[in-house]
C-alpha cells in the first residue's frame, strides 16, 4: 500500500475543448487559468479532446513527470468516460479513485449556449468544487471474491431444461430444481407445437432424458427453493426436497401399486378431466420416472391403515417414513426459469368457464387433442362426449384487457390457430370460428402458418363476443358479437367454446423475487436489466432469467433465451474470482452505538447487528446506495468515495464566492 | 421585505444533489438534447437520493445557497429499490422543519426525474430558478448573525 | 463617598458610551444578560445576577486569536489583541472575585495576552448585592455581597440613590469627571452598611476552616450528574478552553480559534489513539470539585468557587455545590 | 398529591429489593428542599423515596450506564424514553422493572409548571411492570403553537435571536435520554459540520441538525429545555418535529415497541399521497 498525503496533494487539472462542443460556449482558457490559480493545483492544461489517445497519454505522462497525486478532468459527463480516465490513472500507478470528473459539456456548455459568461463562471465553480473534493479523495482497493463454480437453474420446463443442458455440457456443475414431480413443465402438456405441428413430447422427451443422463446435472425434482443468501459468485441456496414416499432407487415404474390403490382423485396433468390414484406417475414420460404418493389423498396418511401399495410392491419401494429434506447448495450464479401460470379463465365470468361444461381453455383443449389425454385424442364435448359440429375459439382471454392483464400474451393467437387446424384435420366437417382482436403472427414461419389456416376454411371473426350463453335445452353455446369487419351483428350457436387464456407470471417465483430483491415489471414478470442489451440479466448480479418468467413467449424464443441465460451465467462461474462493488458502505466500529436503525434501511440485508452491540456491513452484499450513512445519527457509517467530508468540501467549494 | 433592493439582477445559487442513475442521467440527457436552462444550479453527484443527508441541505443553506435541489429516481424505479422512499420521507420532514425555522420551504425542491426526462429536468431548473428569484437571496448567515 | 441618583445611572452610561464600549445588564426573554449597550437597549437594575457569567467578555465563548496564511512556503501570522476601552457596569462582587481568580491564571507563568488585553482595558463598576438570590452563597467564601477590592467603582443600592465608592484612581477619575455624582452623607453610608448586613444574614454561613472535600459524598453526587456540563460554561471561574485551527478549503490559510471547553466533556482529556487518563464520569466530576475546592486553593490561595450559585440554579440533576461544602464541613 | 402513591411506591421498592428481584431502585428523593434523582440499593434506604410534583427528571437517561437489574420509577415521558431506548437496543428489557406512575405535571421551585408538562399528552406510563397509584386523564390534542402565526421572516428572526444566546454548551444534548451516540455529529471533527468556534449561523445549523435527529426519537420530556442555561425554547422546535412526524407518518415516538423508526420505513401509497399534499402546501 502506498502513502497518500492528505493535506497538500499535487493536483493536475485538464480542461477539455471537446472539439468545439465546450469551447464554443465556455471560455476554456479562462477556466484553465482559474484552475491553475487554485492552491495545490500544480498544473492545468487544455486539450482539444482529452478522451483521445493523445489526451489520455498526456495525463499518463504528467502523472509520472509531475508526480501528480490527483487528476481532475473537466469535460463531458462522468457517465461517459469516467471509467476510461480511471484506467489511465490505474495504468500510471495512481489509484483510479484519485480521479474526479467535472461535467462542463452535458451540464454546462450544451445547456447554456446563450450565456457564455455565466457558463464559464459555472464551469469555474464546478472545477473549484472538484479540486476541493479531489483533495479528500482516498484510494479505494479493489475487492475480489472467489467464485463457486456451479449454477442453479430454477424451474424444469423447457427453459430450465435447455439452460441446464447447455451449462452441463459446457462442463459446469448444474443443479436443476423443479417443484413438480417431473420436469417438462407446460410443454409436456401440449399435444403439438406450432407452426410445424410436430408432437410436443416427441421433441421434449429426449431432452428430458438427456437431463437424467447428464452427469453434470443434479436434478432435484419435487423440490422447492426456500431461501437464497449470498451474492454473485457465492450464493447459498436452501432447497426443500419433498418426500415422495417412494424410493426412487427401487421403483421400476411398473404401476402395480397404482392398480391396487383404492383412492381415485382428479388428475391435474389432464386438467382435471380424468382421474388418477393417490399413488401415481405424473405422466408416462415423466423424468424421473418414479411413482409418488400424494400425501393429502393417501388413505394411509389419512387413517393409518391401507398400505395396499406397499404390500403390492415387489421391490419394497414404498417408504411411508420419508421426511422432507433440506439441502444447502453453493452456486456462483442462478438462472430463473419459473415459467408461467395460465390465466384463470373463471375470472372472466362472462365466458362461463367452470359454469358451462363445454367451455374449455386452450390448455384443456391440448389435453383433449392429446393421444394420452382424457379422450385419447378424439374431439368430444365434455358434457355428453358427442363429437362437436362447431367450435368457437375466443382470443385475448385475460390478455390485452385492462381489467386483467394489459399486455399481449404473445402465444395465444398461434395456439388457437394450431388448435383450429388440428380440428379441421381430425374432423374436416367441423365448423371452426376464431373470434379475435388482431391476429399476431410476428415470428418465423408464423404468417405462413396463418395463411395455411385461412385456406382451411376457418372463419376468422374480428370482434370478441362480450358474453357466452348456454341454451339449457340443447347445451349449445350462443355467441353474439359485432363483426367489426362486416359491421354487422353475428349470432353463432356452437357445440364447444375454447378460450385462449393468457399467460401470467408463475406465483412460484414470488418467493425468489422477494428473497433476491429482483426488480419486477408492473405486470409482475421479472424485469430484465436492460430491455434490449441485457435481456437475460436481472438487476441482481449473477441472477439471470429465461423463458416466460421474463415475459410470455413461444418455445423457440424460450429456448433461445435459455441458451443466452446459460451463456451469461457462465460469465460468472468461468472466472476464478470476481470484483465486487467498490463504493460500499463501511462502519466505524468505535462510533457505532448499535441502535440498528441502519439495518432497517438497507434493501440488501447487508447490515447485521452483531453480538458485540455494533453493526457489521457485508461489503459484498452492499450495493453502495449510502442510505445507511444518512440513517446513522452519528455518521458512524460512511460510503466509500462518497464520504461526508468529500461531499461537504464540494458543497462549501461550490458556494465560496 | 426579504432583501428588496437586492432583487434586481439577483442570480440565485442552487446546489443540486443528483442521483447517478436517474436525475444525473436526466440532466445529461437535457445536455445531449440541447435543452436550455439557466446556469444557476451546480450539481453534486451522489449514487442515490438516499445518500443525501438533510444536513447537507442545511449546510448548503448556511454556506450561502439560495436553494437546494434534490433529484432522485421516480418511486418504484430506484436503482437501489428503496432509496428514494427514505429520501422522500426525510425531505418532507426537513421542508416542514426549515419552514418552522423561518426558511421558505420552496427553497428546498425535491423531484423525481428519470434518465429519460431531460426536458423535465430543464423545466424544473427553469422553474426553480424563477421561484428563487422571486424569493430573493436567503443570506442565512447574515440574517442569523446580524438579525437583518 | 459619592452617590448617584438611580435615574442618572443610564445617563451616566450613555455619557460613557461616547468614550467607551459599555457593557451592562439587560433583560432578554425575561432573564438578565450582560450585553454591550446599543441604541434601544433597556438597562435593568432589577436583577440578582446574569445568566451567563461576565467571563464571556474577557475570555469569550469563542474568539479568534490569530490569523495565518501561507504563500510560497512562507507563513505569516497575525495576532488579534484587543485594546478597546470598555466599561463593565453592574458586575456583582462574586463575579469580580471570579475575575481576580482568572487574573491569577492569566498572569501567572505563561501570560494570556488575549485575556489580559481585554481585562486591562476594562473599567469595572460593581454593583453590590443588597438582597441574596435563592442559590447565592458568596458569604461562605467572603466574595460578597460587599466588595472592597477588584473593581474600580462599587455601587450600593440605598433606595433612590446608589452609594458610590471608588477603589482605584481610574475609578476616582471617572467619578470626578462626571456631573452625575454628588456627595453622599453619613446617613447614606449607614443605610448601605445596614443593607449589606441584612443581605449577609439571609445567606448561609459556613466555617470553612475545617473544610475538606468528602470524596465519598462527591462520588455519590457524581452518580446523579448527567454530564451536561452547562455548569462549567456558566461558571465565572472555569477557564478551560480548546484551540482549533480553522483552515480554508485548500488548507493554505486559516485562523486559530479558541473556545470554552469543559473538564466534564469526555473528550477533554482524550488523547490521540483514544486513550483517556480520566476516563469515567466519576473521575471527571471529582476533578471539577477538587479543582474548585482544593487545587485552586493550593495554587493561588483562594477557593476556585465564588458562590455565585449559577451551577446550582442550572443543574438539571439538582447537584448543589453548597451541599458539597456543607458535607465537607460536617465531616 | 401523592402520599398514597408514594407509600405504594416505597412498598413495591422495598419488596423488590428484599426479594432480590432488583439490585437498584432508581427514583426520587429529597435533598434539602430539592427533589433529586436517587439510586437505592438496600431496603433500608427506601424510606427516602418520594413521589410529588417536583420529580421532573427523566430517569431513563441514567439507565444506559447502570449495571444489574434496575427498578425504575417511570412517569409518562420516562416510560416513553424507555421504549425508545429499548427499540434502539440501548437497554435490555429483562434488566428492567418499570414502576409506572401517572404524572399530573411537574413544577419548578416557584411552583410553576414546566412548559413541556403543560402541553404533555402522555402523563400515564405507556409501559410498566407494576403500576402504582391512579391513572390520570390525558389531554386529547396538542396546543396551538403561537410561533405558527408568525411570518417566515419573523420566525427566522425569532430563532436567530434565540440561537445567538446559545453558548454552545450542548447541555441540551447531554441531558437528552435519546442522545446516546458514541460520537455526536454536532461535535464531529472530520468533517466538522458545526464550526465550534464559528459564527451564529453555526448555532442555527447545530439546532436544526439536532432537531432533524430528534425526529422519531424525541419523547418530549423537556429535559433539554430545563437544562438550557440561556432558556432557548427548544421544546418548541422538537415538539414541532414530533408533530410533523405524527402528522406525516402516523408515528408517535416512545408509544409502541413495534413501531419502526419513521425515517427508516416507508409506506408506498400513503407516502405518495403525502408527497402530493405537501407539494401543494409547501411547493
Amino acid at each position: 500500500m502506498g502513502l497518500v498525503k492528505k493535506r497538500h496533494p499535487r493536483i493536475g487539472v485538464y480542461v477539455c475543448h471537446c472539439g468545439q462542443n465546450i469551447s464554443s460556449v465556455v471560455n476554456v482558457s479562462e477556466v484553465r487559468e482559474y484552475a491553475e490559480s487554485l492552491p495545490n493545483v500544480v498544473l492545468a492544461r487544455e486539450n482539444k479532446y482529452t478522451c483521445s489517445d493523445l489526451g489520455q497519454s498526456s495525463i499518463a505522462k504528467d502523472i509520472k513527470k509531475h508526480e501528480l497525486e490527483r487528476v481532475v478532468v473537466a469535460s463531458c459527463s462522468p457517465r461517459l468516460h469516467e471509467i476510461a480516465f480511471r484506467e489511465v490513472l490505474d495504468s500510471s500507478g495512481l489509484n483510479p479513485y484519485l480521479f474526479e470528473m467535472v461535467n462542463i459539456r452535458e451540464q454546462c456548455s450544451w445547456v447554456h449556449p446563450k450565456d457564455k459568461k455565466r457558463a464559464t463562471e459555472k464551469a469555474k465553480d464546478l472545477v473549484r468544487a472538484a479540486v476541493a473534493r479531489s483533495m479528500l479523495l482516498e484510494p479505494v482497493e479493489k475487492i475480489k471474491k472467489n467464485v463457486t463454480k456451479a449454477v442453479l437453474v430454477i424451474g424444469g420446463g423447457i427453459a430450465g431444461i435447455t439452460s441446464a443442458l447447455y451449462l452441463a455440457r459446457a462442463g459446469i456443475k448444474t443443479y436443476l430444481v423443479e417443484k413438480e414431480a417431473s420436469i417438462g413443465g407446460h410443454m409436456a402438456q401440449l399435444d403439438k407445437t406450432y407452426p410445424t405441428l410436430d408432437c410436443s413430447l416427441c421433441i421434449l422427451s429426449p431432452r428430458m432424458v438427456d437431463v437424467k443422463n447428464e452427469p453434470n446435472i443434479e436434478l432435484l425434482s419435487y423440490s422447492d427453493v426456500v431461501n437464497v443468501e449470498g451474492y454473485v459468485g457465492n450464493f447459498i441456496v436452501r432447497v426443500r426436497k419433498n418426500p415422495r414416499y417412494v424410493d426412487a432407487e427401487k421403483c421400476i415404474s411398473c404401476g402395480a401399486c397404482a392398480e391396487v390403490c383404492p383412492v381415485k382423485v382428479v388428475d391435474e396433468f389432464n386438467q382435471g378431466m380424468t382421474h388418477r390414484k393417490a399413488i401415481h406417475l405424473q405422466f408416462p414420460q415423466a423424468v424421473p420416472n418414479t411413482y409418488l404418493i400424494d400425501r393429502v389423498n393417501c388413505l394411509h396418511f389419512k387413517t393409518g391403515a391401507c398400505q395396499l401399495c406397499a404390500k403390492k410392491c415387489d421391490n419394497n419401494a414404498i417408504d411411508f417414513s420419508q421426511k422432507e429434506e433440506f439441502l444447502d447448495i453453493d452456486v456462483g450464479s442462478i438462472v430463473i426459469a419459473t415459467g408461467f401460470q395460465l390465466f384463470d379463465a373463471k375470472r372472466k365470468k362472462e365466458y362461463g368457464y367452470g359454469r358451462f361444461d363445454n367451455v374449455l381453455t386452450n390448455l384443456d383443449f391440448e389435453r383433449i387433442l392429446s393421444a394420452d389425454g382424457p379422450t385419447r385424442g378424439k374431439i368430444k364435448r365434455p358434457a355428453d362426449s358427442k363429437k362437436p359440429d362447431s367450435i368457437a375459439f375466443i382470443q385475448c382471454v385475460g390478455s390485452r384487457d385492462e381489467n386483467f392483464n394489459a399486455y399481449c400474451s404473445t402465444i395465444c393467437c398461434m395456439t388457437s390457430l394450431k388448435h383450429a387446424m388440428q380440428v379441421k384435420e381430425k374432423n374436416p366437417g367441423t365448423e371452426v370460428y376464431i373470434y379475435f382482436n388482431d391476429i399476431r403472427t410476428s415470428g418465423k414461419d408464423l404468417e405462413e402458418f396463418y395463411k395455411r389456416g385461412r385456406i382451411r376454411g376457418i372463419y376468422f371473426i374480428r370482434g370478441l363476443p362480450p358474453e357466452v350463453f348456454e341454451d339449457p335445452e340443447t347445451g349449445k353455446l350462443i355467441l353474439r358479437s359485432e363483426d367489426l369487419n362486416m359491421s354487422q351483428i353475428l349470432e353463432k350457436r356452437v357445440d364447444m367454446v375454447v378460450l385462449a387464456a393468457g399467460i401470467e407470471p408463475s406465483p412460484s417465483a414470488e418467493k425468489i423475487i422477494r428473497r433476491l430483491h429482483l426488480n419486477q415489471s408492473p405486470d409482475g414478470f421479472i424485469m430484465e436489466a436492460h430491455p434490449k442489451l441485457r435481456p437475460v440479466d436481472t438487476n441482481i448480479a449473477g441472477v439471470y432469467i429465461a423463458g416466460c418468467a421474463q415475459f410470455p413467449k413461444g418455445i423457440p424464443e424460450v429456448v433461445a433465451q435459455a441458451g443466452a441465460a446459460a451463456m451469461a451465467s457462465t460469465e460468472v462461474v468461468l472466472k476464478d474470482e470476481i470484483p465486487i462493488e467498490e463504493t460500499t458502505a463501511f462502519v466505524d466500529e468505535g462510533k457505532c452505538s448499535g441502535c440498528g436503525i441502519c439495518v432497517n434501511v438497507c434493501p440488501y440485508e447487508a447490515i447485521k447487528l452483531a453480538d458485540e452491540g455494533i453493526v457489521e456491513i457485508n461489503e459484498i452484499l452492499c450495493k453502495g446506495c449510502g442510505s445507511c450513512a444518512v440513517a446513522c445519527p452519528s455518521s458512524a457509517i460512511q460510503q466509500t468515495h462518497f464520504l461526508d467530508s468529500q461531499i461537504k468540501a464540494q458543497i462549501k467549494a461550490l458556494l465560496v464566492s | 421585505m426579504e432583501a428588496k433592493n437586492k432583487k434586481d439582477g439577483f442570480e440565485p445559487r442552487i446546489v443540486g444533489f443528483l442521483c447517478n442513475w436517474c436525475s444525473y442521467a436526466g440532466a445529461d440527457l437535457a445536455g445531449t438534447s440541447r435543452i436550455e436552462y439557466p446556469p444557476n444550479l451546480r450539481a453534486v453527484r451522489v449514487m442515490c437520493s438516499s445518500r443525501v443527508n438533510p444536513l447537507f441541505v442545511l449546510k448548503a443553506f448556511q454556506e450561502g445557497a439560495d436553494g437546494v435541489f434534490i433529484g432522485g429516481c421516480h418511486p418504484q424505479d430506484c436503482h437501489y429499490m428503496e432509496g428514494n422512499y427514505y429520501a422522500r420521507r426525510r425531505f418532507m420532514l426537513l421542508k416542514r422543519l426549515i419552514e418552522y425555522m423561518g426558511i421558505n420551504p420552496g427553497r428546498l425542491r425535491v423531484e423525481w426525474v428519470s434518465a429519460s426526462e431531460g426536458d423535465r429536468f430543464a423545466k424544473i431548473v427553469r422553474e426553480f430558478t424563477g421561484d428563487l428569484k422571486r424569493l430573493g437571496p436567503l443570506d442565512l448567515r447574515e440574517r442569523v448573525c446580524d438579525g437583518i | 463617598m459619592k452617590k448617584i441618583r438611580e435615574d442618572d445611572v443610564i445617563k451616566l452610561l450613555n455619557e460613557l458610551r461616547k468614550k467607551y464600549e459599555v457593557i451592562a445588564p439587560v433583560k432578554l426573554d425575561g432573564r438578565v444578560y450582560f450585553k454591550t449597550l446599543g441604541e434601544g437597549d433597556v438597562l435593568t437594575l432589577d436583577y440578582v445576577n446574569s445568566v451567563v457569567s461576565p467571563k464571556d467578555f474577557f475570555l469569550p465563548q469563542k474568539e479568534r486569536i490569530l490569523e495565518f496564511s501561507e504563500s510560497g512556503g512562507e507563513v505569516t501570522v497575525e495576532d488579534e489583541l484587543s485594546s478597546k476601552k470598555r466599561v463593565f457596569f453592574g458586575i456583582r462582587p462574586c463575579d469580580v472575585n471570579a475575575l481576580l481568580i482568572l487574573d491569577s491564571v492569566a498572569r501567572e507563568g505563561f501570560e494570556d495576552p488575549y485575556y489580559l488585553g481585554r481585562r486591562d482595558n476594562t473599567l469595572l463598576i460593581s454593583l453590590e448585592c443588597v438582597e441574596p438570590g435563592d442559590d447565592c452563597f458568596c458569604s461562605v467564601f467572603n466574595t460578597g455581597p460587599s466588595l472592597d477590592e477588584g473593581a474600580d467603582l462599587v455601587f450600593t443600592d440605598i433606595g433612590d440613590f446608589y452609594l458610590v465608592k471608588s477603589l482605584t484612581d481610574e475609578g476616582e477619575r471617572l467619578v470626578s469627571g462626571s456631573e452625575f455624582f454628588r456627595k453622599a452623607t453619613g446617613g447614606d453610608e449607614e443605610t448601605a452598611g445596614k443593607k449589606r448586613k441584612e443581605c449577609v444574614k439571609g445567606m448561609e454561613s459556613l466555617d470553612l476552616r475545617n473544610f475538606s472535600v468528602d470524596e465519598e459524598v462527591v462520588k455519590e453526587k457524581a452518580k446523579r450528574c448527567l454530564y451536561c456540563y452547562s455548569c462549567t460554561f456558566i461558571c465565572p471561574t472555569c477557564y478551560c478552553f480548546d484551540v482549533v485551527d480553522r483552515m480554508d478549503l485548500y488548507s493554505r490559510n486559516g485562523e486559530r480559534m479558541r473556545f470554552w471547553d469543559s473538564c466534564m466533556n469526555p473528550s477533554f482529556t482524550e488523547m490521540a489513539g483514544n486513550f483517556n487518563p480520566r476516563d469515567g464520569m466519576v473521575g471527571r466530576f471529582m476533578n471539577r470539585i477538587n479543582h474548585k475546592l482544593r487545587y485552586m486553593r493550593d495554587r493561588y490561595g483562594v477557593y476556585g468557587c465564588v458562590g455565585c450559585g449559577r451551577c446550582i440554579r442550572n443543574c438539571p440533576a439538582g447537584i448543589s455545590m453548597l451541599e458539597i461544602l456543607r458535607e465537607g464541613v460536617r465531616k | 398529591m401523592g402520599s398514597d402513591t408514594e407509600n405504594a411506591l416505597k412498598r413495591e421498592a422495598r419488596n423488590l429489593l428484599k426479594k432480590g428481584d432488583v439490585d437498584l431502585v432508581l427514583g426520587y428523593c429529597m435533598e434539602g428542599d430539592n427533589v433529586i434523582p436517587c439510586f437505592i440499593s438496600s431496603p433500608g434506604e427506601v424510606d427516602g423515596l418520594v413521589w410529588n410534583n417536583r420529580c421532573k427528571n427523566n430517569l431513563a437517561v441514567y439507565l444506559r450506564e447502570l449495571e444489574g437489574r434496575v427498578a425504575v420509577v417511570a412517569k409518562g415521558c420516562d416510560s416513553r424514553a424507555i421504549v425508545e431506548l429499548l427499540k434502539a437496543k440501548q437497554v435490555e428489557r429483562e434488566d428492567l422493572i418499570i414502576l409506572g406512575v401517572s404524572c399530573r405535571g411537574m413544577v419548578d421551585k416557584e411552583g410553576e409548571e414546566y412548559g413541556s408538562c403543560r402541553v404533555c399528552l402522555h402523563r400515564n406510563p405507556v409501559v410498566y411492570d407494576l403500576f402504582v397509584g391512579e391513572k390520570v386523564s390525558e389531554r386529547e390534542e396538542r396546543d396551538v403553537d403561537e410561533l405558527e402565526s408568525l411570518s417566515l421572516r419573523e420566525r427566522l428572526e425569532f430563532w436567530s435571536k434565540q440561537f445567538r444566546k446559545c453558548i454552545n454548551c450542548l447541555a441540551c444534548r447531554n441531558v437528552c435520554p435519546m442522545c446516546f451516540c458514541e460520537e455526536c455529529v454536532l461535535e464531529k471533527k472530520d468533517p466538522e459540520w458545526i464550526t465550534r468556534a464559528g459564527d451564529a449561523s453555526n448555532l442555527f445549523l447545530l439546532h436544526a441538525i439536532k432537531a432533524t435527529h430528534m425526529a422519531g426519537r424525541c419523547v418530549e420530556c423537556g429535559e433539554c429545555e430545563r437544562a438550557c442555561p440561556v432558556d432557548i425554547p427548544l421544546m418548541h422546535l422538537y415538539s414541532r418535529v414530533c408533530r410533523d412526524v405524527e402528522e406525516l407518518f402516523g408515528v408517535e415516538s416512545g408509544m409502541n415497541l413495534e413501531d419502526k423508526p419513521p425515517l427508516a420505513a416507508f409506506d408506498l401509497e400513503r407516502d405518495a399521497m403525502l408527497e402530493e399534499n405537501e407539494k401543494n402546501k409547501r411547493g
